[in-house]
Order: structure tokens, then C-alpha cells, then sequence
């Protein structure tokens, strides 16, 4: 359950004894395939989630930077974008070991909708919790959680946003241990979460880095994505790890500045690898945001995905190691790369996503001949937040919304 | 004996919970100091962290409360020195806190403060048996207790690491779920108590005791002691929503302590007590 | 350029010359394969759309209806729909005739939004025409087409709907054949677009045949999708059409009734094959929805999509020659099919798609043990819509709504 | 010598287009008779169809006027029956209107009707040479011509096949694009006369002419004939917006006939005139 000084289970003592149970089922299922287990799981994300997504080589991008640059398209996966992978394997998995309840946590939506779907086509309750003023931001999202069956129930207390989501949530299993599973969306939280939600994303390496094998020829020079709490990061560079020629890159939210406002408690960004120290948060020792005392910062990102004061213990682990270089782009540069993939390429990259394109943008030249990029989900749902981003910046590239400025916002 | 070992010594402890700074400093104090005139054996005094994910949502505004209100570890350890009570004190706050305190990066600095400050023990509800080592070795080196939790769920080797590594008394959770007051009071609290009997230790009940009554039967069940925060920390917040004077505040904890210990003490009293032991 | 008495050239004369030039290109590179034009398509809808997409048992419907119930996952293709194999295949052969220059009409905006995609993909310019009343309802379609660098031209006479938007495309082709191609959304239109759209649609059934045939291990008894135009239908349809054994179901749109109120020359539905009557629009003969003098009617329907006074002449024909079976499905029927769906499968259909769900629920005993459905497009564009809807109405299994009360809409 | 083929006898016709019904049956019924106060030679006269996928935005608001105010196939011929005109009357209308008319199936129902009302001939600007047969054998059967549209892009094996089909004028288009009032008028217009010059019938010129220079420029160029209509049209537009009575809009159009007729009969007159058959 360690990643070098990394990883751990600091949880309370009422949920340890689900956490080994969860252990023993990860080992058994996922690492043993008991029961064909992996190979359900996989038919499943093939049959319900459109696995494999493709790789794409993008002509018009390898021409802007004399490169082969290579897309791995996880936007196409149901739901928009790679959270499927792990919401289906954790209620897949919930289901083996006999649980009939699923609980999650969700800030932005993402997970939640992941959860609610996967939920849904394995006929599995699901009680989905998420901040008032959360619900209130992300209105499509929460509809289209009902819509799959889902209960959202508002969390009102403090801010109401994801911090006191994941403690309801937290919560709420301490008290139906016995008969739920907790869905957590990202590489973070107590082992084996970590590492159980890394190999269900693992997916997304296998395949790209196959496909670039098949595509260009030989292994990607360079390897981006986006990070922030680490799932699609993790997906990606798990079969690459040990590919020593492969240079990877996690690229984090810049936000607005990397400087911090110790004061207020406020990180006007999420870059927890590039800026973050040593702690203890959500169960797993890693690197978060936080202030000297180790209070935790309120982090900042355009990219609500992104918006995390911590990061998956095993991806801090890779950065100590310089195994995994860590990197940051700002709102800005996630934004300008957000309109450069849309009119180049006609793909609508998440703000998460956009994230990597922006720093492919500034340093190709360090890049090698042959770029991988994840584009780890699709943008439709950031279209509001790029609409009023980008009315207030001057984003190089953007296209003028002279059609909307009669009415304004959707 | 430690101050702790004493208190629990003769007759089932009171052991009230409120986070230090709620809702200013200044109360805060007053309140803390109330609880000891209600009848109090030993104190969980919170150090509020800004995540605090074993809290029901009782604790976690009383600590958003203390947090606006400016409490820090700096200012919490000023806090237990500025206390006017003579009651052991235990601090209940989250690993990371502990963890980075001072030069960060171990327990050390934190307990060596703490200690200094006037505070007996810690309860970490976020720091399992498995991750306790270097605490327990702070602790150890400056002479403080480290209580855990047991939860019904504790069973078998568990157990036995737990309750090898505790000092103090053993926080028995009486029923699943996070910290709150509750008007069920779950029959797995006696359960629980029969599983850790066989250790020669306090055992405190805690999780969902709101009234004397509840207190009366935990004690009844085979408590060495009550744990109450929720019905407190309610006292608290109610104040803070009426606007009521600290004093007012103070004097109705007072009276709520009062209750919980009679609570505690017919328990021990009147009927027969099924201690373990002798079973 | 026929379907029995259907189909046919009717367009002004400046057109014409363009259209034979099309139905040249159309011969040589679609059919014929010259230059390897279907080669690159195929290779673009794979790396780029998310070809094949899967054919999914779905196995909560299967037991609902003691069938084998299989989704073909159009949702799944970039973009949202089944639009971009069109759009995609247009933009691309407009490239092979050396046409430096896109134009299209939309309306609920999918057509266009697939469309600025595939124009942006391959570095074409590109316009789309679209009403301006239209363009308030549909905010962000409007916004993702600019986001892929297409002009959004408001079009502001008559109603500002679909039909104005038509001929302002129209006009503008007129005016500007010779450089520039008009990309029609569906397999209407004058020759060769009928054909030609269902060419570039028919990769829905060639993957669907296959895949039943693995899954099920023979062909299915019946095959169902949604019938406005009909690009999607005559796509899943295509490879069927020789197999005698499968029953082809064309599910309409029936709106809100049949009836029609020819003094306001507006039918509540948009049920042509089942109630239309044969005549021209929009360049070829075929069934549409008029008025005794031959005024075109206004269709409505809660699904956008579907709401269209037309049809494909091609499955015009199927249908009077009894090979396709034309029925229809209620406003209500398509949002409680919606909802089961949602909630059964954990896949939020679009609106149009959802009718034919509503169809098999209705008549499931009389489509025999193997069913394939095709989900042509996901619903997250209709959520607004589902949201009023289902406030209005008293649709069955509808989530409630709670959640939303305090603020209503998103 | 068809009523049509008389109009272009001797020098060149004017040949304005209105929308039967705009803005309503009565101010338009005064309009088309202003036009031939004006000198109209024949009169193209609109009958709006829902979906007019030819037209301009200009004659495109004209027909959604007359729609709104009831015009239909039937009241369009009373229409045609009710107008003091003398000069021959063009239909111009889509094909589906003409293909539904009466029993409907096919256009001789129409075009039996059109001709008893008074029709001379038709345009029909969706129906290409191609499917143009069962009008063509409907007009044979009751006198009347059929126009076609000739387009910049028409040529060889097309061009032939609408010249042998062809009766009353060919509408010769002078730039590409549909219709619509332009101040600049292209050079195509003169291309196009040449292609079709040696067909033995009248050749119109229409699109984008709207002020008797034009007129006068495109006669000068070789045509027999030049086809109005969204520079009327606007001018009834106009009207709508501003709220005129019907006589004052009536006069203008009158006063705007008067203008092109002049343009028309002046470019035959002054200049050399490259008749391609004597070039």
C-alpha cells in the first residue's frame, strides 16, 4: 500500500475493516481475475464503454509543430470522458463482493455522472453526494445523474462544494460499511484505491501504447496529460513507466498564478506536484496544497476537474523519482489550447485536457518526434466557462461570440 | 499514574468534547471551563482541521466555526495554556496537523508543545494502529497517552493491534457512522464493550450519547467512562444562531454536563454493573 | 437518380451543372473507390469519429422484454450522433473534387455542429446557415460550431427556423457553386444526395450486421431506429434491405397527434411516411407533410431532430414497396422511453433515438427474439428540453426533479 | 403567334415580376395593373409557394406577405380573372404547387385551370428539362408556353436540352445566385446572351437589374427582353414597412416601369447593337 514514503490508509478505525476487505477483493479480482472478473470488466467498457478509443494522429497539429503528434481520444468513451473506466470497474467490483449500495463523491460532476451511468447499466442504488452551491453550478450534470437513477443529495454545510462532499461521503460509509462500496473518482484516498483505480485506467496506456507502436512505428517520445487528482495521469503512464525512453509529462493546473495566499488559505492554482508538500490528506500521505500549519489550501483552476488540493500518492512518488516530470499551465494556456484543438482539429477538448495541449504549445521543441497526448474527456460540458473566460481575457485564438452578444451565457 | 489513569480511577468518567476557538476564542475558553464546573473527568479538547472527515456535520461547523474564527495549532496550544481547569486534557485533531507542526515531517514537535501546554493525550481519529508508530514514539518520549478507537467493526487481529498500542482509555465507537448526537442508542455499544473487557484499560463510550438517560445506560452496559461532543457542540451553535450571550452559553453547558454525569454516576450506582470481569 | 417514382433533380438550374459534377464525384470516388477515397474515409471515421462503434446486449431491456435486446451505440461516435459519417464523408469528398469551400443548413444544430467538426478536421472553411430563432434555442450547438472555426450566419426572414435556413443554403450555393460544396444533412435533397448520404451512413449497418451475427450468432428478427429525414434509418437499414428474414422499422415521430390543422397549415407531428403524401421538396420527389394546395406544413416534435416536413425518397420507396414497416411514436412514448433508458442502461439517449425505444416497448411481442436498436445520437443536448417536458407532463418513470425546484432550468 | 411571342415582336419587352397577393388580394390586383401602365410588355406573376428555394430574401418576404394575407392556387387564378390587364400573364410558381392541383398527381389539372383563367405560360424555377416533360405535355395540350431558365453554368449537352424544350422566351440568368436587386451587373449577362444566341426565341435577361441603365445595358448587350422583379418587389416592401395607401405605392411602381421600359427601349434604340447573328 506504499509508494516510497507515498500511500498509506489513514482512515477512521470504522471503515479499516471495509478497506482490507476491499484489499483482498482488489488482490483477488482484479490482480488474480478471479471469477473472470478483468475479463468482464473489460467486455463491459468494450460493449458499454466503446473501448478502444482510437488514437489519432493530428495532421493539422504535427504540422504546426514538425512532429507526430498523436491523440489518444478517451472523450469518446461513454460519458465523455475517461472517468468510466474506473466507475465501472469499482461497481463491478462492488458487485462481486456482494455489496448492494454505491456511494460517491462528486465537485464537478464528472465522477458523479461516471457512477450514476455505470450504476445504471449494472442495476446497482446509488446515492451521489455533492455541495449546494456545486449542484447549483453544475446543473446538467446533476440532471443527467437523476436521469440515470442516481440520488443527489445536497451537502449544505460549509462552503458546499467538494471538500464537504468527500466528508459526507466519508461519512456515510463509516455508517453502511457492511452493505456499500465507495466509488472514489481518482487515484487518491487509502490504499488499495490508489492502485486499484490506476489499473483500471491502465487501459488507456495499453491501448495507446499499442496503437503508437502500430501508428508511428516505435514508442511516443513524449507522453502528456493533464493532473490533477491523477486518474487519467495514471491510466496513462502506467505501461510506460518502464519505458525508459519515454519522457512523461504531468501537466497540472497553473490556475492563475503559482504564487499562494497563505492568509486566506487560497492557492490560486492546483499544482500540487510542482508546488505542494508532503502531507497527510483524504487517507494517503502525498503532496498536497496546504499552509504551514497543514491546513489545506483552497485550490484554483478554470478546469473545475482539475481543482484538487491533493494528487494520487503514486504519481508523487514518480515525480520524487523524476520518473514523471511534473509541469504546469496556466488558465490562460488551457484556454488558448482549448480553441486550438477545437478549430484545428474540430475536437472540443475538456478544460482538463486543454491543459496538455497548452504546454505541448510552448515546448514542443523538448518534445521528441513523436508526442503522445491524452485528451482525457470532451468539452461540451465547459462550454459556459469557456464562454465567460474567454469574453473576459484576451485568450489568443479564440473565435469572437458576436452571434451570442444579444442574450449572453446559454 | 497518570492524570488520565486518575480520573478514570474512581467511578465512570464524563469525558464532554468541544473544539477549541468555537465560536471565538475568548467563549471558547468560558465553555471549556464550564464543562469542568458540569462535573467533567477528562476533556477532548478539538483542534480544528480544515478537513475533517470522521466528523458528522455537528463537529465539522463547530470546527468551520473555530477555523473563521482564527484558531491555529500556535494559537490552540495558548488556548490549553489560558484554560483555568484542572481536568486532563486530550487533544482530538486530524495526523496532519500533528505531522507538520514545527519543523514538519514527524509527531515530535507537536507532542513536545502539546505536552508543554498541559495536554495529557491524543486521539487522531484519521490515524489508524498501522500508521501509528512514530506518535506513539513521540508520545512515549514526552509522556502522553495515545488513545484509539475501536469500532464495532474491530474485530479479531484488529483488535488485539489496537489495543496493544493504546494508553489512556479506549475510545469504544458505540455505533457506525461519524461523530453526532443521536436518540438511539445502538445495542452494539454492550457488544463492543464485551469484545475489548478483556484489556486492562479504561473503556469510554462515545458516538451518539446526547442525555443522562443515555449516559446512565452506557455506564449500565460497562463503560469506565462517556465520551459526549455533539449534544455539546449543539449547546454551542444554538448560541451562535441566538446570538445569546457567552455567558448564557456557558451556564446551559454547565447544566448539560451536569445531566450527563448524574447520568453517568446512577449507572454506576444503582443497578447491577455487568462488569466484564466478574462475568 | 429514382426509388421507384420518387427522388429525382428538382433544383433551379444554376444548381444543376453542380450536381452533375456531384453526381460524377459520387460515382467515381464513393462508389468506385478512386484515389482510395473510401480508403481515407474509413481510416478518418475509425481514427477521428470512433468507428466501429459497439453493438451493446442490453441486458436489463433484454430481460424486461424476455428478448435480446442489442444497442448499436451511434451516441458513442464523436460528436454525439450518427451525423458525422455524413458530414465527415461530404467535407472530405468536396476536398477530393477540389472545392475550397463548405457551406450547410441546420436546425436543432446537430448537422451543423457534425459539420464544422469534419471542416475543421480537414482544414476547410465553413458556413453555416441557421435561423435566428433557432440559434437562441440552440446556444450551445451555435457555440461549438464556432468554437471549431465555422461562421454561424443568423437567418432572419420568416420565422428564423429550418426551412429559412434551407434556402438562404440554397441561395448561397446558387450563387457560389463553382468553389464551394453544400453538405445536405440528411438523404433528402436532389440526386445524388440521397444516395450518397446513405453510402456514407450504410458503415451503421455493414458494423451492426457483423456484430449481431457475433453476438447473437445470427441476424436479427427486427431492426429499429428513429425516421426523420432518415440518414440514420437508411444507414442502419441499408445492409438489411436483402435480408428478407429482418423486419425494418422506420419509427416516426408522432408528436403530440396525427391530426393535422390544415387551416393553420401545421401538422403536431412529424410522422411523413406515415401520413404524408407524395410530392417535391427540396429537390426531389417523396412523401411530405402538405396541405391539399401543396403548401408544406409545419411539423413539430419534442425531439428537434426529427422535425421535419420530409423524408428520404429512398425509404419513401421502401415503404410504399412494404419492405420497411412506417410507424410512430408519441411525444410521451419518446421521453418515457428516454427515461427507461436513462435509468435501465445507464445511456441518456437523444430524443430522436428514444422514439424507437418507445416503440419497443409498446409492440416488444411482436419483434421477435433478436432486436437490434439503433441509439443514433446521445441526449445530453435534450436535457433541457426532457427537464420542461417531463415538468409539463405526467410521463412514466420519470425521475423527480426536486433537486432543481429552487432555481428551475439549468 | 402566341399572345407571348407578340409581346416581343416589335422591340424590346419589359417584363416586370410581382407576387400575386402582396401585401394582400387588393392593393396587389392595383400594383399589377400599375405595371402595365408603366409598359409592361408581359407580366410575371408569382404564385407563392411555402418553400420558394429560388428566391432571394426580397421576393422570399414577398411571398410570406401573400401567404399570411390567404393567398392559394385557387384564389390565385380568381386573382388572374379579376386583373384589368392586358398584356400576357406568366405564372411563376414551384412545382408542387402545379403537381397537387386539383386531382393531383401530375400538373394537368393546373395547368387547365391556369390556362381558363388566363395564363400565357410558366416558370418554374425547381423543375429542371430533366423532369420537365409531363408540364411540358400539359402546356402543349392547353396553349401555353413554358419558360426555362437558362443560369451562367448551363452548357453543352444542358443548354441543348432546355433550348429544344424551351417556348415563349428563355430566361436568360444573368449571374449566378438567386434572386435579387444589385446595383452591379455582370459581365456574364452578355456570356450568357452569346451562348444561347442561336436559338430562333426571345431572350429575357433577368436577376439583378433594378434601374433603367441596367435595362438599358443589358438590351445593349443583345437581349430581346429584361425580367424585374426584387427592385419592384422592394418597392412594395417598402410600402408595407412605411404604411403608404395602395395608390401611392401603385404610382411609384408605375413610375419605376416607366423607368426600365425607357432603359429597355433605349438601349435598342441609340447604340450599335451586337446582335450576335450578324456578328
Amino acid at each position: 500500500g506504499k509508494f516510497d514514503e507515498y500511500g498509506g490508509q489513514y482512515v477512521p478505525e470504522a471503515l479499516m475493516p471495509a478497506i482490507e476487505e476491499l484489499e483482498d477483493a482488489y488482490e483477488r479480482y482484479v490482480l488474480d481475475n478471479e471469477d473472470g472478473f478483468m475479463d468482464e470488466f473489460r467486455q463491459r467498457l468494450a460493449d458499454f464503454g466503446g473501448r478502444p478509443t482510437p488514437l489519432q494522429r493530428a495532421d493539422r497539429l504535427s504540422e504546426r509543430y514538425d512532429a507526430e503528434v498523436y491523440l489518444k481520444r478517451e472523450d469518446l468513451l461513454h460519458g465523455g470522458a475517461h472517468k468510466l473506466n474506473n466507475a465501472l470497474g469499482q461497481v463491478l467490483l462492488a458487485k462481486y463482493m456482494g455489496k448492494d449500495r454505491i456511494i460517491a463523491e462528486t465537485g464537478a460532476g464528472q465522477h458523479g455522472t461516471a457512477t450514476a451511468m455505470a450504476c445504471a447499466h449494472l442495476g446497482m442504488p446509488c446515492e451521489v453526494y455533492m455541495g449546494r452551491r456545486d449542484i447549483n453550478r453544475q446543473r446538467p450534470n446533476v440532471f443527467r445523474m437523476r436521469l440515470n437513477g442516481a440520488e443527489v443529495t445536497p451537502v449544505t454545510v460549509g462552503r458546499g462544494t467538494l471538500k464537504e462532499a468527500i466528508s459526507e461521503t466519508m461519512r456515510d460509509w463509516a455508517e453502511n460499511v457492511e452493505d456499500t462500496h465507495y466509488v472514489i473518482g481518482s487515484v487518491v484516498g487509502p490504499h488499495p484505491f490508489p492502485a486499484m483505480v490506476r489499473d483500471f485506467q491502465r487501459v488507456i496506456s495499453e491501448e495507446a501504447r499499442e496503437q503508437t507502436r502500430e501508428k508511428a512505428g516505435r514508442l511516443p517520445d513524449s507522453v502528456l496529460t493533464c493532473a490533477g487528482g491523477g486518474s487519467n495521469t495514471m491510466g496513462l503512464f502506467a505501461e510506460f513507466v518502464d519505458d525508459e525512453s519515454v519522457d512523461l509529462y504531468a501537466v497540472e493546473a497553473g490556475g492563475s498564478s503559482l504564487e499562494v495566499d497563505e492568509a486566506e488559505g487560497v492557492a490560486p492554482n492546483s499544482a500540487t506536484l510542482s508546488t505542494g508538500t508532503e502531507g497527510i490528506l483524504h487517507g494517503s500521505r502525498t503532496r498536497i496544497l496546504q499552509d504551514g500549519d497543514g491546513q489545506i489550501m483552497e485550490s484554483h483552476s478554470v478546469s473545475a476537474g482539475l481543482d484538487y488540493a491533493g494528487v494520487g500518492p503514486e504519481l508523487a512518488a514518480l515525480v520524487d523519482r523524476d520518473r514523471v516530470t511534473a509541469v504546469n499551465v496556466g488558465d490562460d494556456g488551457a484556454l488558448a489550447g482549448f480553441h486550438r484543438l477545437s478549430q484545428l482539429e474540430g475536437i472540443i477538448p475538456a478544460l482538463e485536457s486543454a491543459h496538455a495541449l497548452g504546454y505541448v504549445e510552448d515546448h514542443h521543441e523538448e518534445l521528441g518526434e513523436v508526442i503522445l497526448v491524452n485528451v482525457s474527456g470532451r468539452g461540451d460540458k465547459d462550454l459556459e466557462t469557456v464562454l465567460e473566460e474567454t469574453h473576459d481575457r484576451d485568450i489568443e485564438g479564440a473565435p469572437d461570440m458576436d452571434t451570442f452578444e444579444s442574450t449572453g451565457g446559454f | 499514574m497518570s492524570r488520565i489513569a486518575e480520573a478514570f480511577a474512581d467511578g465512570p468518567a464524563f469525558v464532554p468534547y468541544l473544539a477549541a476557538g468555537d465560536p471565538d476564542y475568548e467563549s471558547s475558553l468560558a465553555y471549556v471551563e464550564a464543562l469542568e464546573r458540569g462535573g467533567a473527568d477528562v476533556i477532548e479538547l478539538g483542534l480544528p482541521f480544515s478537513e475533517p472527515i470522521a466528523e458528522g456535520p455537528t463537529i465539522q461547523s463547530a470546527i468551520v466555526r473555530a477555523l473563521e474564527a482564527g484558531m491555529t495549532p500556535t494559537r490552540y496550544f495558548e488556548f490549553v495554556e489560558d484554560l483555568a481547569v484542572d481536568v486532563p486534557l486530550v487533544c482530538m485533531t486530524y495526523y496532519n496537523l500533528i505531522y507538520q507542526f514545527g519543523e514538519g515531517g514527524g509527531p515530535d514537535d507537536f507532542v513536545r508543545r502539546a505536552a508543554e501546554a498541559g495536554i495529557d493525550g491524543f486521539v487522531v481519529p484519521d490515524l489508524p494502529a498501522e500508521e501509528a508508530e512514530p506518535l506513539r514514539e513521540a508520545c512515549d518520549e514526552h509522556g502522553c497517552e495515545l488513545v484509539f478507537i475501536v469500532a464495532p467493526t474491530t474485530r479479531g487481529e484488529r483488535l488485539e493491534r489496537i489495543m496493544s498500542q493504546v494508553s489512556g482509555y479506549v475510545y469504544v465507537q458505540a455505533r457506525l457512522g461519524t461523530t453526532g448526537a443521536r436518540t438511539d442508542l445502538s445495542d452494539r455499544a454492550a457488544e463492543s464493550l464485551e469484545r475489548v473487557a478483556e484489556w486492562d484499560v479504561p473503556k469510554a463510550v462515545g458516538f451518539g450519547i446526547s442525555t443522562g438517560e443515555h449516559a446512565q445506560r452506557v455506564v449500565e452496559a460497562g463503560a469506565d467512562g462517556v465520551i459526549v461532543g455533539s449534544a455539546l457542540v449543539d449547546i454551542v451553535a444554538q448560541g451562535v444562531e441566538r446570538g445569546d450571550p457567552a455567558v448564557t452559553v456557558a451556564s446551559r453547558l454547565e447544566g448539560k454536563a451536569r445531566e450527563l454525569k448524574a447520568g453517568a454516576l446512577r449507572g454506576a450506582s444503582g443497578n447491577e454493573r455487568p462488569h466484564p470481569e466478574r462475568t
